[in-house]
């Protein structure tokens, strides 16, 4: 089957203009980036409408890539049912956002640069998600989270631009540190990493009633997760990643990499079925990031600020789904998530390219006129993120919320209202930015065709993708939840509208009672307005003190004085004593030095031939 | 005949090297040096390694001792000056050479007793198809990396050479 | 004729062995830089005769390759080290080995 | 008979021969340069000065041993000797025919059969530039060290494009014995192209012999690159403060090389003693030349143009109608075939090499350098790949 085609088309693509993409127009640029996803995607098609309805697993052994002991990694792709989901996710999405990429940077610099990069992400993506083990997962890990770091610094020359870079980058380690941690022990353990193989050696372990080896397998991988996907502690780079060119945040900070963990979560799901207390911390850690991060979102100005935080909201929405069980629940709201938060994502791009990179609210203001298609297709996206019906995100949405109903009450009520809180700064923001009067200066224009036709797109499919019964499509692998249960869905929908009704009334029909709201909880709102102050807290905490212990202990102490004055300067003293004694036999003289290795010689030659090396 | 041509020319060798350390001026040493090479290949060729002693004629002979004696003949050596230098290899130097041949000629006769006796014609094992084939078989890697050191030996002679010095 | 008795391989390793020590007086007591070179290329001959007795010895052409491969270097070395000779003399007029010392100094 | 016996009567036969070629080479060089410049060349010491290279050598010997007095008395002396010996000693493993029986021993038409005849060759000729190299340096003359200097210098580069283009044959053949090399060339093509190596199919070698040839000509110090001796700038070279017997060394051995490089020549690429003509027609050849000589020195003794001819010539007829029969008899035409089909390659490239020095003139000394490094040692690679090449795909 070819499977190597899949990755390999993206691959070719960033080759092609990485390499002479400079000497490029612009036409052929897009036109090679555009048409390696393309080709991929109508692959993947291929393969998967061949393939299907994959009941088992398929997979290619290309190479074995590590051979040492019992350790043996192979090069090894495969496609069941989950990949299948991803792959069109990660190929139909990308390619939509990269032709939407082609009107959004029509006048960036750098733009061979930029198509580049992104079609690497998409080769490592896609890598990830085919990698029929762990290692090979984490290539494509490690890759993608090299792409987020090029492209988050984009506008390197800006200080934020590469600052927020440096953030995603490093947080990121963290979380690729446990990542590694639990593979090493999943190594230690099972003697693996390829995925079927550690499964069937699960299956003959019974289920860890108390934490055990499994569980800590199963949280270090939880903690790389949280690092890419977002989660408390970790989710801090997400919100600076905005940095980055719009169609970066839509494809990579909303669509694809964020959902890596999930992804991973889902797909090592057989290993936390075996540790209750693991996923127990998944569900926890999803339900708190999601409603701290919907709260922060409350308050922001920033328009792209306020929709990553909306996607470390909906990515705590999705842990909660897989914590608890319902995995297929979770790889749902993944897919609905990567129709509307692109949308909304490259709905915000449209604006803010209309309004010559204008991304404050308060600067925006009754658009709707000037910009009738992102006004519309935005508004479908804040519907279908609310969780309205019939649009995608009620349906994923109610599937999560109906498992946490049956688990455990209080995280169901935490997320329906946090469906609440969603669908109020989604939609203040799309009232401030749509309705009202003009705040701003800059003459707004409705964006190019090429950015719109991928709006309609995937206005489209965020408006019906609740209809792909993805839990459905996934059921053999991962079982249905219990039934459907209508007082979640009934408790959840209203929450959503509560959310939406409170929005415009603060927002388009008194809009003074949002400010003498903000007066009232002045201090609360301050709070809130500056994220809880955890990056400051994370400042005081760890920046502060590993920035004092490196300078004063490990520089001050260690290096200068142990090593440079004690050990390599006294060294030298040392050496320099001796050799004073020893450069008498310095001569200068060829002919002494050769009289010398004769002697040594001699040496050599008596010692070997009659101490018993000749024979 | 061939014993005979091994005394002959294992004297020649000899004394062809003894002229090269007595000869004070260069040139005489680098003929006798030639002198030593040329008997020595013949004694190759008793030992049945004709391609070497070939190899020896043209490698040695025909290019290394040329430029020994193109480089005389350019720099127009005279003859050596005495020295007063080297105290030490001019006291230790004949004891430390007496025993080391001493040594060396001990260890050949009573460590290695059991060797053959030459006798011409009895093996011919160097020609120069085996040692083609040993060459592009066993010995490929050492055969070009020493091709490669050769490359480098002639751009870094050309480079020493041509450096003018003011 | 008069019919000699064949040679033992030892005389050629004895040979090989003489031929060495007289390069190591050389490369000691000579004081021109051409000879002291010329003296180590004689060392390398009494090795190549070495190899190519124990080749005979052992019935295997692995000494002559050995040989072969001193030849190629001696020829390198040759090269660059005539060079070398050469920018000696152009830089300091002199052969004498013991004049050129001022690494010492 | 045993095998020294043998071995000596070839060597006495080959000594012979060689010694009085190279003394008529000079006669012949003379004879031919004189007919190219329209003149008559030597007359007086015999017939057509047929008894000039013995004239010359009494001259030589008995002239004056001169021996200036500020040489380096061991390596003037010495370097005579060892250009002329050096360049006696190739002779020696050059085969002249193929294996004949001679009163039922056989044995071959060659000295001594080298293994790696080649190899030697090339050896010797490595070897043979101290003579010239001593000559010039230990004459203590400026112009004849850089004679030597000069002479030394340009054999050390050609000898790299003529070693170059000997591999290609070598390749043909499979082999380094000059012998084998001889044998690998019989057969015809389409029954009348000889498969001599200039002819030899997958690629010719024809450029390989062109290339030989002009190393050949710088490597014998022969016109156009006769540089070392080039009497309008270095008087006459590394052999300058040489005179008599010492002189007629280095002459000599100058002819010999001549001669032994064609004689290389020859078995490298021309086939060596293998006819020019398939079986039958062959052995007609020598015949009908040496008939046709005989009649046309008849006929010049029956229209005398100097007086003396009229006696000369008929004898000179005779000789060669003696000649004619000798060739139609069966027996001598197996031993004698051969040798007069590879004499007269060597002939043939002998003349061209006389015919080139009336021709030519002198190159200029960094033209000479220039021409070997930059346009004849890429050429000769060049050959040897694609030979190579050939040779391992066909």
């Amino acid at each position: 089957m070819h499977l190597w085609l899949i990755p390999l088309f993206p691959l070719i693509g960033f080759l092609l203009n990485g390499l002479w993409g400079k000497r490029w127009s612009k036409p052929v640029v897009s036109a090679i980036a555009i048409g390696s996803i393309a080709a991929s995607f109508l692959y993947a098609l291929a393969v998967i409408a061949k393939l299907s309805p994959i009941d088992t697993p398929y997979s290619e052994h290309y190479f074995t890539w590590i051979q040492s002991g019992f350790f043996n990694v192979g090069c090894d792709l495969f496609v069941d049912r989950l990949t299948a989901v991803m792959l069109l996710i990660v190929t139909g999405v990308g390619l939509l956002i990269h032709i939407y990429a082609i009107g959004y940077m029509a006048h960036e610099g750098g733009y061979y640069r930029f198509f580049s990069y992104f079609n690497l992400f998409v080769f490592f993506m896609l890598l990830l998600v085919m990698a029929s083990n762990l290692l090979l997962m984490f290539v494509g890990w490690e890759g993608v989270g090299l792409c987020s770091y090029l492209l988050v610094g984009f506008y390197f020359l800006e200080e934020f631009a590469s600052n927020a870079a440096n953030k995603a980058f490093i947080v990121n380690r963290i979380g690729d540190f446990g990542f590694s941690l639990g593979m090493f022990l999943a190594v230690a353990t099972f003697h693996t990493l390829d995925f079927g193989q550690i499964a069937a050696a699960v299956a003959t372990l019974p289920v860890e009633a108390k934490a055990g080896v499994i569980t800590a397998i199963t949280l270090l991988l939880f903690v790389g997760a949280t690092g890419k996907s977002a989660q408390i502690p970790l989710y801090v780079w997400l919100p600076d990643a905005m940095a980055g060119p719009t169609p970066v945040s839509a494809l990579i900070h909303a669509a694809t990499m964020v959902t890596a963990g999930v992804y991973m979560v889902t797909r090592v799901s057989f290993l936390y079925l075996h540790a209750p207390v693991a996923m127990n911390v998944v569900a926890i850690v999803g339900v708190l990031t999601a409603i701290f991060a919907a709260s922060i979102g409350i308050t922001q100005n920033d328009i792209k600020k306020v929709f990553a935080y909306s996607t470390v909201s909906q990515l705590g929405y999705m842990f909660l789904g897989v914590g608890l069980g319902a995995y297929s629940a979770g790889i749902f709201h993944l897919m609905t998530h990567a129709f509307f938060k692109a949308l909304l994502f490259l709905g915000a791009g449209s604006v803010i390219h209309g309004l010559g990179g204008e991304q404050d609210l308060r600067h925006m203001g009754g658009l709707r006129k000037a910009m009738p298609i992102t006004f519309v297709t935005l508004g479908v996206a804040s519907l279908a993120i609310s969780g309205i019906p019939p649009f995608s995100g009620f349906f994923s949405k109610d599937a999560i919320l109906s498992a946490a109903y049956s688990h455990s009450p209080w995280m169901f009520w935490i997320g329906a209202i946090t469906a609440g809180m969603t669908a109020f700064y989604v939609f203040r923001a799309w009232f401030l930015a749509f309705f009202g009067v003009y705040r701003g200066h800059h003459h707004a224009h409705e964006s190019p065709s090429s950015m719109t036709l991928p709006l309609i797109v995937l206005a489209i499919l965020a408006a019906v993708g609740g209809f792909f019964n993805i839990p459905r499509w996934l059921s053999p692998a991962y079982p249905l939840a219990e039934n459907e249960n209508a007082v979640a869905m009934i408790i959840s929908v209203f929450f959503g509208v509560i959310g939406i009704v409170v929005a415009a009334y603060l927002y388009v029909i008194r809009p003074a009672a949002a400010d003498s709201l903000k007066a009232a909880f002045g201090r609360l709102y301050t709070l809130v307005l500056n994220k809880y102050y955890v990056d400051e807290i994370y400042q005081a905490l760890i920046v502060r003190p590993l920035e004092a212990i490196s300078s004063f202990v490990l520089w001050r102490g260690v290096d200068e004085t142990l090593i440079d004055t004690t050990l390599v300067n006294g060294l030298a003293r040392v050496i320099r004593g001796w050799g004073s004694i020893f450069r008498q036999w310095q001569s200068g003289s060829i002919r002494n030095y050769a009289t010398w290795i004769l002697a040594g010689s001699l040496l050599v030659i008596l010692v070997l031939g009659l101490a018993g090396g000749g024979r | 005949m061939d014993t005979l041509l091994f005394i002959v020319f294992a004297i020649v060798a000899v004394a062809c090297a003894l002229n090269l350390i007595l000869q004070s001026h260069p040139i005489s040493s680098a003929l006798s040096l030639i002198g030593v090479m040329c008997s020595l290949a013949v004694l190759y060729l008793l030992l049945g390694a004709e391609f070497i002693a070939m190899a020896q004629m043209i490698v040695y002979g025909g290019a290394v001792m040329v430029l020994f004696v193109f480089v005389i003949m350019l720099m127009n050596a005279g003859a050596e000056k005495r020295s007063g230098k080297s105290w030490f290899a001019q006291f230790a130097g004949p004891p430390l050479l007496v025993l080391f041949a001493a040594v060396l000629a001990f260890l050949i006769l009573r460590a290695v007793p059991k060797l053959r006796t030459v006798e011409f014609g009895t093996w011919v094992g160097g020609t120069a198809e085996h040692i083609g084939q040993m060459l592009f078989t066993e010995y490929l890697l050492p055969f070009e990396v020493i091709s490669i050191l050769i490359l480098i030996a002639i751009m870094g002679a050309v480079v020493l050479a041509s450096k003018e010095i003011d | 004729m008069p019919h000699l008795p064949p040679v033992p391989l030892s005389w050629y390793l004895v040979l090989s062995a003489i031929l060495f020590v007289l390069g190591v007086a050389g490369f000691l007591y000579r004081k021109s830089i051409i000879t002291v070179f010329m003296s180590i290329e004689l060392m390398l001959n009494a090795v190549n005769l070495s190899f190519v007795s124990f080749s005979y010895q052992l019935r295997r052409i692995d000494g002559h390759i050995y040989s072969f491969f001193v030849m190629v270097v001696a020829a390198a070395e040759a090269a660059v080290g005539l060079a070398i000779i050469l920018t000696v003399f152009k830089n300091r007029g002199t052969l004498q080995i013991d004049e050129v010392d001022s690494m010492k100094r | 008979m045993n095998f020294f016996l043998i071995s000596l009567i070839k060597i006495v036969i080959v000594f012979g021969v060689f010694m009085t070629t190279l003394a008529y080479l000079q006669w012949v060089e003379r004879k031919v340069l004189a007919h190219i410049q329209s003149r008559t060349g030597p007359l007086r010491v015999g017939p057509h000065g047929l008894m000039q290279p013995l004239a010359d050598v009494f001259k030589l010997l008995t002239k004056e041993d001169l021996l200036p007095p500020y040489v380096n008395r061991i390596f003037y002396l010495g370097a005579p000797f060892i250009a002329v010996a050096l360049a006696l000693i190739s002779i020696s493993i050059i085969p002249f025919g193929p294996e004949i029986a001679v009163a039922g021993t056989r044995t071959y038409m060659q000295v001594g059969d080298v293994n790696v005849g080649v190899l030697f060759v090339l050896a010797i000729a490595a070897i043979s530039v101290y003579g010239v190299a001593l000559a010039g340096w230990s004459s203590n003359n400026k112009y004849s060290l850089l004679g030597g200097l000069r002479s030394s210098a340009q054999m050390i580069s050609y000898e790299l494009p003529l070693t170059l283009v000997i591999v290609s044959p070598l390749l043909l053949a499979n082999h380094l014995s000059f012998r084998e090399i001889g044998n690998s060339q019989a057969g015809y093509y389409l029954g009348f192209i000889p498969r001599w190596n200039i002819f030899q199919m997958p690629f010719p070698q024809i450029f390989g012999f062109i290339i030989f040839m002009i190393a050949a000509f710088a490597e014998t110090n022969r016109i156009p690159f006769d540089l070392p001796e080039a009497e309008n700038e270095l008087v006459a070279g590394f052999h300058t403060e040489y005179s008599s017997m010492k002189f007629a060394c280095f002459f000599m051995a100058e002819y010999a090389n001549m001669v032994t490089i064609t004689c290389v020549a020859t078995l490298l690429f021309l086939g060596g003693w293998q006819p020019l003509f398939p079986a039958p027609y062959s052995n007609y050849v020598p015949v009908a030349v040496f008939l046709f000589a005989g009649v046309l020195c008849f006929l010049h003794a029956v229209r005398p143009a100097r007086k003396r001819d009229r006696y000369t010539f008929p004898v000179f007829a005779l000789a060669a109608l003696a000649l004619a029969i000798l060739f139609a008899l069966p027996w001598f035409q197996f031993v004698l075939a051969p040798i007069f089909w590879f004499a007269s390659k060597v002939g043939f490239l002998l003349f061209t090499y006389i015919w080139v020095r009336g021709t030519l003139p002198r190159f200029r000394y960094d033209q000479l350098m220039h021409f070997a490094w930059t346009f004849l040692f890429p050429c000769a690679l060049i050959n040897l790949l694609l030979t190579a090449l050939f040779v391992a795909i066909f």
